[in-house]
């Protein structure tokens, strides 16, 4: 029914190259198109997509799990009051509710601020932001915590990425971490990036920050995000600032770590 | 210049072109945030009657966004074209869409308008058009291109064939882009967005893609859609970069937004040119635009943004594009809702940019926050392939492991041919011909991974 | 026969066969208002899985309304043709799908299991399948008819001429019909719905029309559209009915609401075929149906309302009718919401009507109190032309001014010829170039009202 | 540019035609399809009709503008609340209220009921029955009231046609006449429609109705309507019910008034 492959299901060559991506290669056809299972796979992953980008973010599961040293935590509002408006209102989740502006700007800190604030953020993903903040957040601060002054942690309800521009600015920190969660799609939905702003404050532009994209199971490794954060950040002090002027030159090795596939270059 | 019109009693004022042209789109979410979509249905259609009687010239005497604050205006004002103009100089925006749609207008005498018309014109044709009127002056018209293989020729339609991984792990790449060549798709460009800014990965996915490229002799074109400053470096580093590729917006301080200036994309088509890698053309710049891009930087000026979109396309023809696709849905539901509001910028995105003279593309696709399905993308794909766009994107399944949002599938190409009788571009058709991976009715037979050996690494163990 | 499946960890029981195909439909209005529909999109995924992996054979152990009770039913099952069915009998629905889309199905093979197939079965494969699949099957199929042309020869698409009055007005009605024979349309059936059931007016229309058509010397069949009774009163009279027309649902009890049984509409069949009025064939009957009709007479018995519409099918082609067609967007948005549902219903109804064995045409159209507009009709049409629908119905410039709704326009026929290079029926073709109405490009002249002297009466003053 | 018309737009051939018909004839062209102007006006229209179908009923508007004579007026619901929930709930619309159905139960009336009961209802068009009924019912009233016992008026809000079944069966008539808004269109939005039932009863169905459609101002005239009305009522008493085996065979001349053109059959 399903024209395959001209073989036994058995033999099916795909078979070694689907270890190498998760991306839906391979699929069997039937004439032009998709075979009808590969289609109401595609509708049944829609389905639970859906589901994933109107999930809450549950901050006090998310601060019991993440390790007691950093158990300071603020949390905040954007002035999007629900998930049905942050997504249809980018503007609001923009810009903190009054209340937690108030409370930010209220709270007793060092003199000359922070160096460096982290923000879980739910953006579209609040599933991403539970799996993956945790350990990310722990790897982070036990690199960092030498050399930067850390600011307590800040969970933000219905938030966007350039919310965390206020956020640094009222905490006075001197570098903004979002950690926020992407939107999720049809493999995964639980992908977390995070969006680096040196020197905070309302109006950046998306030029003047850098991205770490895809960390998830599948993707980029908690160690692997860790190694590009960290090196991002070291690089941005001393060039006074983050965005396009700043490229992210890691060490290739620790930063994308390859599973067992050794990489296309390794070929004869 | 205040506009006033009279409709069912009542009296509507709009203040400018600006505020006009806002309320003659239709319903749309990003406006509606922007607090810019009329009011209710009746102040949408007086709109649409006072922009009729719009003459054309007014839109060379009310610059939308001041020449002084805004080098896109300074753009499309010095290189405006009266010669090109001259044809329809004495229309009004209602008369020009019934000539367009009239049987004097033909290819020919369409495209000699190009150099003479504004984005402001053009979106505000648009909005005067249903549906069916995009798609048929949509297929009217063709805008030829080429570097390695002819794109835009009539009856054929291109493939960006798009192999994203999450990591940029390069056999994960490899994999996926054999599954898309196998399927017969990848004319239109082989085009990798990297999951990282990483300059070492870029230069070895770019290394890879040129390598595969020249085993197996493909008339082919790739492209790494990085940003254009992370091209740059990789050229002067020597990387085998095709195409340069950047996200391109409507406004001075959108482009700003996205790291970029005129001058930037200047120097980035000039360094490309030198590498002088085509061979049947030189049309080496591939952009990518999309309504709501201005609005989200805060960087609107107060202009719609399917306005602010055709702005975009002012930018993209200063460079002879190989290629220009807007990615409709994938900017998200706060720009534009649904399957419906997706559809119909889609078509005029494709209508518009046409127009403009641009080798126009879609990623015809949605996000899963927007209220869209798998049957909104496949009426959008037959109803661009009735209007003949240029080429789509395509990707695993359907489904962008990277990007996390739902394109089209590399199968979708095959039901596209069959079901309108388009082709891929002619070179491209000879290599699957030569690779024989079509039956004797030219239909695309079940390719093993062997058929396309050594492609991907693991196969040879 | 209750059906599990579980689901994302969650476990999904559907208490019948009925239960299964109800919450396998996309999402519907008229399923809501039943309390028939998934309860979400996960429900409705797992609906589809189980009924992928049902045997065909199924629809044939479970009739979804008992044989006793439904006339219908008894219909179905007793003229199932178990060696039509034969191919397909090892498969599943999943099965099924796969095989339409496959490439060893092609015109022949699928129309060969026509008499083999029961409604249930349509509809259910139906489900399976996303839009393209809809179009992409659709244009593979073709049922041929024929009265005084021939219909749905591929690469034709045929109109229905619709030129209604709310008076009966007879130069009213020549006046509209006049129009659109002269934008060269009309080919299926010139069809008119009389505001009253009055019946000496109905006759009186009947003789206008037979008269133009005979002064004209023109290859078309008309059609009053009053309810069969009247028509037979009409024939008993002796006027000249081409073809008699009814509305038909999928239940015994929704005909009842129709005021009809299949004994009815048996003997108006035959009363039809003894007029022997067609010349290339003698395909007397004329249906309409669509979406809701059963479920808005109370008259479902808990289907859905897709599976209640493709049972309609199988009343109507009992009849071997020249045309039938669904009137998808008419009955309103408490069965389809919107524009997405309109679309996605009209596709679904060819494509069920085609592989039933019927000659299917649309009437593509939108109430006011709906939420959609001429872009969703716009893409309707297209689509459906794609998917070789038989016919579609035109009105003047798209508003019908006694049925107060919107259909296509006259026009819409020639941006249809034009964009998917579909012909009208060949013996009209032949006949509007005997009266000279197209150019030398073979596209539509401005015909004036003078080309067709003293077919509007006021003409001659 | 539109090509129009082969001579001058003052020669325009469809302008008598026009005369004939509302339908939009001798349209202007661009190519193929309409003229721009044609595919505005076609929008502007629908903007309007979109505007009616929300219209709510003015009750008292409506009951002040009925001759006195006919002015006891009984206002009941539908099951349906608001206009919004009318348009999606068919179902609703055919239900009575539950205090409208005490209401009408409740009433004082003659002991062998009434031959018959009229109701205005809004139906998908408040505006129709606010233009045509108060004349249709007065010429409707002073034809009958010598043979037929008539009910007082019921006005009916979010009202489908059946929902006079009920109306007519609780109040105790022999027939119901639903004077009804039908869906308003481009060109017309408050045309009536008369859907007549004899022995009204929930559970009735449609065959077993008569109708008579398109009452306004460029339809069918209110004199040709209530001609109609009066012979289909004396011939359901005859045949002692509606529906399909009731055909219209009034006589043609009033019924159907013809503007000044003559019918077509005189042509010579
Ligand atoms: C949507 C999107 C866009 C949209 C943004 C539209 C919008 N305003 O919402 C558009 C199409 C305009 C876009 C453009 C670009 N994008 Co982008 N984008 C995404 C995407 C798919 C989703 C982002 C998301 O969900 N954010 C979460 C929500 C909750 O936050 P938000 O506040 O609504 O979104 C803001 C950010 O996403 C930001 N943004 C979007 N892209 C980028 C890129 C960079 C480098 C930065 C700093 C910010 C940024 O724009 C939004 C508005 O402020 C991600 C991929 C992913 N899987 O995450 C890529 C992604 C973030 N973009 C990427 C890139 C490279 C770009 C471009 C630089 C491409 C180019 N060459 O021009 C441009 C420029 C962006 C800029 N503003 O500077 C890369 C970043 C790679 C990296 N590690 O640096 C990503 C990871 C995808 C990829 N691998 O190609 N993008
Ligand atoms: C919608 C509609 C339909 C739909 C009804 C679907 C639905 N359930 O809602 C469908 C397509 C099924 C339909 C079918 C028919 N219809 Co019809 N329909 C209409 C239309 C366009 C609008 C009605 C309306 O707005 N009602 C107002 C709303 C508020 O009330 P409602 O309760 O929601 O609607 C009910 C009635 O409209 C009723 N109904 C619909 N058509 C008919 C026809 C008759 C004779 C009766 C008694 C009732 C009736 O069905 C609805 C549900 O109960 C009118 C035209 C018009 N301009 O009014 C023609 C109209 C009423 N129908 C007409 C006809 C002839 C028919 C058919 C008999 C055609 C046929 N040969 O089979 C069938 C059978 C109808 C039946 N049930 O007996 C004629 C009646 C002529 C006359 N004076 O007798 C009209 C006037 C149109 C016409 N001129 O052709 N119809």
């Amino acid at each position: 029914m399903t024209e395959s492959v001209p073989d036994s299901v058995s033999a099916d060559p795909w078979k070694r190259l689907r270890n190498l991506t998760r991306a839906r290669i391979g699929l069997t056809r039937a004439g032009d198109t998709l075979s009808g299972a590969e289609v109401r796979a595609q509708q049944a992953a829609h389905a639970r997509a859906r589901r994933a980008v109107h999930a809450c973010l549950n901050p006090s599961g998310l601060a019991m799990s993440i390790d007691s040293s950093t158990a300071e935590v603020i949390e905040v509002r954007s002035e999007a009051a629900d998930r049905a408006a942050f997504v249809r209102r980018p503007d609001l989740g923009r810009l903190l509710a009054p209340q937690s502006a108030v409370l930010l700007r209220g709270l007793p800190g060092p003199v000359n601020g922070y160096d460096i604030v982290f923000v879980a953020a739910d953006g579209l993903s609040a599933i991403a932001v539970e799996h993956q903040v945790p350990p990310l957040l722990k790897a982070a601060i036990s690199s960092l915590s030498n050399n930067w002054r850390i600011a307590p942690l800040v969970i933000a309800h219905n938030a966007r990425v350039a919310l965390g521009d206020e956020i640094g600015f009222l905490i006075n920190a001197g570098c903004v971490v979002m950690m926020i969660g992407e939107r999720p799609g049809l493999s995964v939905s639980d992908s977390l990036s995070l969006y680096i702003t040196w020197l905070p404050r309302p109006g950046r532009q998306d030029s003047e920050r850098n991205c770490i994209s895809n960390i998830h199971e599948n993707g980029l490794s908690i160690q692997g995000a860790c190694h590009k954060l960290c090196w991002l950040l070291s690089a941005a002090r001393k060039l006074g600032g983050t965005g396009i002027r700043l490229k992210d030159e890691s060490t290739t090795l620790t930063a994308l770590p390859r599973r067992e596939s050794e990489s296309w270059e390794s070929e004869p | 210049m205040s506009h006033r019109i009279s409709l069912f009693g009542e009296t509507y004022v709009f203040s400018d072109l600006k505020h006009l042209l806002a309320c003659a789109s239709p319903q749309r979410s990003g406006d509606e945030l922007a607090g810019l979509a009329a009011r209710d249905p009746v102040e949408r259609v007086a709109a649409r009657e006072a922009l009729a009687s719009l003459p054309l010239t007014q839109f060379l005497a009310e610059p939308v966004i001041p020449y002084e604050t805004d080098e896109v205006t300074r753009l499309i004002v010095d290189t405006h074209d009266p010669a090109a103009f001259a044809p329809i100089s004495h229309m009004t925006v209602g008369d020009w869409r019934d000539w367009l749609l009239g049987y004097d207008a033909d290819a020919a005498s369409i495209s000699r308008l190009a150099a003479g018309l504004t984005p402001e014109m053009v979106a505000a044709v648009s909005k005067l058009m249903r549906v069916q009127d995009l798609v048929a002056v949509g297929r009217k018209m063709s805008v030829v291109t080429a570097f390695r293989n002819t794109q835009g020729l009539s009856g054929c339609l291109g493939t960006r064939l798009q192999p994203n991984h999450p990591t940029d792990d390069l056999p994960g790449i490899a994999a996926a882009l054999l599954d898309g060549l196998l399927l017969g798709v990848g004319d239109a460009v082989i085009g990798i967005n990297p999951a990282s800014d990483h300059i070492a990965t870029g230069i070895d996915i770019l290394h890879m893609l040129d390598e595969i490229r020249q085993r197996h002799d493909m008339p082919v074109q790739s492209c790494l859609l990085t940003h254009i400053t992370g091209t740059l470096t990789m050229i002067e580093r020597g990387a085998p970069v095709d195409l340069v590729f950047q996200s391109v917006a409507g406004t001075e301080k959108a482009n700003a937004g996205f790291g970029i200036s005129l001058s930037l994309l200047k120097e980035a088509h000039q360094a490309a040119l030198e590498l002088n890698r085509g061979t049947t053309g030189s049309n080496v710049m591939y952009f990518e635009t999309g309504q709501g891009a201005a609005l989200s930087s805060n960087a609107h000026h107060g202009i719609d943004q399917q306005t602010a979109e055709v702005r975009a396309y002012a930018v993209a023809r200063a460079f002879s594009p190989l290629l220009v696709n807007t990615v409709v849905g994938f900017i998200g539901p706060e720009y534009l809702y649904d399957g419906k509001q997706i559809i119909r910028a889609g078509l005029e995105d494709h209508f518009c940019g046409k127009l403009m003279g641009l080798p126009m593309g879609c990623d015809v696709c949605y996000t899963n926050h927007a209220e869209a399905d798998q049957d909104d993308m496949d009426s959008l794909m037959l109803l661009l392939t009735n209007a003949g766009v240029n080429f789509l994107i395509t990707v695993p399944g359907g489904d962008d492991v990277m990007l996390s949002y739902q394109s089209l599938s590399y199968h979708d190409m095959l039901t596209l041919r069959s079901v309108c009788g388009v082709r891929a571009a002619p070179e491209f058709e000879t290599w699957l011909d030569r690779m024989a991976f079509l039956d004797p009715r030219r239909r695309l037979k079940v390719n093993p991974p062997q058929a396309l050996p050594g492609l991907a690494r693991p196969l040879r163990d």
